[in-house]
C-alpha cells in the first residue's frame, strides 16, 4: 500500500519531457518532488506563475509569491507572472498539457467531485472545474477508501460533480486505473496489495485483464 | 496627463453605500487591498455584496468584514480557509455563490472590455451550471456565463503613479488586474507611489485608463497564510 | 465656411477636462492640434497606445511607435502601451470617452456610413466599428456634400453602414448639428454661411429652432 | 525550463502547408514578422487564408506574398493601403472577410484562451451581423462572434528567451500577444534572443506556454509607412 509520498511518486512517473503541469492543492503538490531531472518540466499554478520552483529557503519567503496552496514558493529561471484571465486562458485553451488533482469521489465513466459536501462543507471549487472540464490529461490522486473503508471509486458520484466524464486515470494508496468506457479499468497494483483487496475497496466496475502486475516505484 | 491621485483612503473611498457590490482584488491574503478593507469596516458599511476569490481568513482580509456582519452575499472560487465564513454560510446568515476560478476572472474581464457574456465549459453538467443556458460547439458543451456588475472595485498594486498607471508584483497580481474598469468606480492602492514618467510605457500592467482614483497605502502587514520552507 | 483645421478646431471644443479620446484618421486626427492646454486629456489610438504625443521631432522617428494612422508619433509622460485586445477592451468597455471620426454619409437617425463602397472601394471599417458601436459619445467630423455637390447628411444612408443609431454631434465645414429623435437639430453655422445654404446641402430632415449663430472659434 | 529555441526561420516554420491558416501579427508594418513572411514567399506555399490586421503595402509585409498570389482569403479589418490587394480583391481573385478590428483582437484571444465564441456589439446592424446571432442584454444589442481557428500563428517581438517569454516593444506590440497561443503551432520571432533568466519574470508580455518555436530575426527593415514629423 502506497503512502501520500508513493502516490505522488507513482504519479511523477506520467509527467513527460516537454509538459506543462497543474498540480491542485494536497498530494499533487508533492509530485513536484519526484519528477525525474533529467527531463524538463514546467509547474503552472493558477494564481499565475509559470516556472514554479521549490519552497524558499527559510528567510526568504515572499508574501507576494504563492503557489493556489497560499504556500510560499520560488520562481525557476524563465518563469513568469500573469493575472487570472490569462492563467486560465492557459488552462481553458489547453495550453496546460497535464492536470493532477485530488478527489472526494470518482465514477467509472469519469466524473469527478471535490468540492461540497451538501450542509457540511463548502470550500468551493476553486479553480477545479475550469481544470477538469478544459485539460484533455488529468490525473487524479486519492485515497482508495474514506476513513470509514467507503469506496471512493464509484458507479456513480453522490456527491456535487466538479466535472463529467473527465477523468483519465486514477492513482490511489492500492492502485493505479484507467477510466474506460466499460469502468474501471486496473492498470497496476500498489506493492504488497492483492487484485482481490483492490475488487473490495471498488464500488463502481472493475476490469481486471489478464495478469496486474504490481508498480515499480 | 489626466490625474487620478487622491490624498488618502477616505477620500479613495468616497461614495461607498450600504447594499452596494464590491470586487476585491487578491489571492488568498496576496495581493489584497488592505486599506480599502480597513476602511470598509471603519465605515461599516452594511448588506454589501463582495466579488473576490477567497473570503481571507478568520482575522484578517475579508475576514474582518465577516466578523462584523457586513457581507450579505459574497460571490468566490474557494473560501476554505475561513471558519467564520463557513458558520455564517451553513447557518444561512451569509448568502454564497461559488463560481469557477477562470469564470470569476473572465466575469470581471468582460466587465472590464464591455461583453456581455461569454461560452466556458467550465462547470458543465454540474450545479453551476443551473438555469444557465448550454450550448454545443465543435463537439464540446459550454455554459453562457455573464458579466459581472460592480460599484467599486477595490485593488491593489506595487507600484502606481498620477495618471492611475500600475504594476503588480509576482503572484500579487492574480484578480488585480481583471478588476480594474470592471466596477463603475476602480480604486487603487499602491504600495509605492511614483512620479509621473518614472514608469516605463512598455512595462505598465494596467494603463491608467482603468483607474478613477489612486492612493498611496500604508501600514502593509502583506500576512502570509501558508509559510512553508525548505532547509539551505 | 470651414476648412479641415476650422473643423477640427470646433471639434476641439467639444474636448473637455478629463476625457481620453480616440481619433480617427484624417481631420479628426488634427483635433489633437487645438485642445485648449489648461486642461488634461490623453488621446487613446486603437493600435494601442494611451497618452499619445505630437509627432516626433525629425530625425527621432521610431518605427514601433505609431498611431492607427500608421503616422510615427511619440509618447507623453503617463503613456502606457498596450495590445489589440486590451485596446478594444478600453472601447467596448466605455472607458473612452469621446470618439471623433469621418464619414462618407450620417443619416438623420444617427446612422453612419464610413467604410465601403460596392464594387469601387473597400478599406475596410479597421476601429470604427467597435468604436461606433460601444461610444457613448460620438462625433462625426466631415465635409457636408461630397466633390459632386451631394449632401452627405441624408434620410437614409446608401452605402453599408458602420453602425446604427450612434452619432451624436457632427461638425461640418457648414455647421454644428445634433443628432436627435427628429432629424438633423442645427446648432451653429459656420463663419459666413447662412442657414438657407446649410438647409440646401442637407438632405436629411433639418431642424432649425430660432435664431442660429455663427460658431465662434 | 521547456526549450522552444530553433536554429533559424526555416526551422520555425516546419510544417507549414498549400492550404493552411495562418495569423499574422502587426498592424501596417509596426511589428509584422518580416523574417516568416520571408520565408513564406520562398517556400511558395499557396492557397493560404491569412489573419491579419491588414495586408501590408504593395511591395512590402503581407503584399509580397499578395504579390506571388500565395493568398486565397485574407481576414483584416482595414486593407486601405495596398493597390494590387483592391486589385485582386475587386476582380474576384482574392476571397476578403473584413471583420471589426475590436473583434478580430477577440476573436485571436477567444482562439488563445479556450472561448468558442463570445458576444459583442461591434457590427450590429450592419453586413457584419448578417448570419450571426443577435441577442439583447440590459437594452444594447449584440452579436455573436466564434474563435478563430489557424494552423500557424507568426508574431514578432522585441525580446524572448529560450523558454518563448515574448517582450513586445511600443505599438509593435498590437495583435502579436493577442495571436499567441490561438493557433496550432505560434512561431515567434525576436529582434533580441537572451540568455534565460534575464528577463524579468514581472515584465513577460507573452509567457513562453504560448509559444512553440522560438527564433533570432534578422536583418529587420522596420519600414515606417508613415513618417511624419515636426520640426524642432
Amino acid at each position: 500500500m502506497l503512502d501520500k509520498n508513493g502516490i505522488a511518486k507513482r504519479i511523477a512517473q506520467e509527467v513527460e519531457d516537454g509538459y506543462y503541469v497543474n498540480l491542485g492543492i494536497g498530494i499533487p503538490t508533492l509530485v513536484a518532488n519526484y519528477v525525474r531531472d533529467d527531463i524538463s518540466v514546467e509547474f503552472q499554478s493558477e494564481n499565475g506563475i509559470l516556472g514554479m520552483g521549490p519552497f524558499p529557503i527559510d528567510g526568504e519567503e515572499d508574501a507576494d509569491l504563492i503557489n493556489a496552496g497560499k504556500q510560499t514558493i520560488t520562481a525557476l529561471p524563465g518563469a513568469s507572472y500573469f493575472d487570472s484571465a490569462t492563467s486560465f486562458a492557459m488552462i481553458r485553451g489547453k495550453h496546460v498539457d497535464l492536470t493532477i488533482l485530488g478527489a472526494m469521489e470518482v465514477a467509472e465513466n469519469g466524473d469527478i467531485a471535490n468540492w461540497k459536501i451538501p450542509g457540511k462543507m463548502v470550500k468551493g471549487m476553486g479553480g477545479a472545474m475550469d481544470l477538469v472540464a478544459s485539460a484533455e490529461n488529468i490525473i487524479v490522486a486519492m485515497m482508495h477508501t474514506n476513513r470509514e473503508g467507503e469506496s471512493k471509486l464509484l458507479k456513480k458520484c453522490s456527491l456535487p460533480l466538479t466535472g463529467v466524464g473527465c477523468v483519465k486515470k486514477i492513482v490511489t494508496n492500492l492502485a493505479v486505473l484507467e477510466v474506460t468506457k466499460d469502468g474501471f479499468l486496473l492498470l497496476e497494483r500498489a506493492p504488497g496489495v492483492s487484485v482481490e483487496e483492490i475488487k473490495a475497496a471498488t464500488e463502481g466496475n472493475l476490469i481486471v485483464k489478464g495478469e496486474v502486475l504490481e508498480m515499480s516505484i | 496627463m489626466i490625474r487620478k491621485t487622491v490624498a488618502n483612503v477616505t477620500d479613495a473611498l468616497a461614495g461607498v453605500k450600504d447594499g452596494m457590490t464590491f470586487m476585491l482584488g487578491g489571492f488568498g491574503l496576496c495581493g489584497i487591498p488592505e486599506n480599502a478593507i480597513s476602511e470598509l469596516v471603519r465605515l461599516g458599511v452594511n448588506d454589501i455584496t463582495c466579488i473576490s476569490n477567497n473570503a481571507g481568513v478568520d482575522d484578517f482580509g475579508l475576514g474582518l468584514l465577516l466578523q462584523q456582519h457586513q457581507i450579505k452575499k459574497m460571490i468566490s472560487s474557494y473560501v476554505g480557509e475561513n471558519d467564520e465564513f463557513e458558520r455564517q454560510m451553513l447557518s444561512g446568515e451569509l448568502e454564497v455563490e461559488l463560481t469557477p476560478q477562470g469564470t470569476l476572472a473572465e466575469k470581471c474581464r468582460a466587465a472590464q472590455g464591455g461583453f456581455p457574456a461569454f461560452f466556458t465549459p467550465a462547470g458543465y453538467g454540474t450545479e453551476v451550471a443551473e438555469g444557465k443556458e448550454v450550448r454545443e460547439f465543435n463537439g464540446k458543451m459550454y455554459i453562457l456565463e455573464e458579466a459581472f456588475k460592480a460599484d467599486f472595485a477595490f485593488v491593489k498594486a506595487w507600484k502606481g503613479d498620477a495618471a492611475g498607471n500600475l504594476i503588480f508584483k509576482g503572484t500579487a497580481r492574480n484578480f488585480n488586474p481583471c478588476m480594474c474598469g470592471a466596477a463603475t468606480i476602480t480604486v487603487a492602492e499602491v504600495e509605492e507611489l511614483v512620479p509621473e514618467g518614472e514608469l516605463d510605457p512598455n512595462q505598465i500592467h494596467i494603463p491608467g485608463i482603468f483607474v478613477q482614483r489612486i492612493f498611496q497605502g500604508k501600514d502593509y502587514e502583506k500576512r502570509i497564510e501558508q509559510r512553508t520552507v525548505r532547509q539551505k
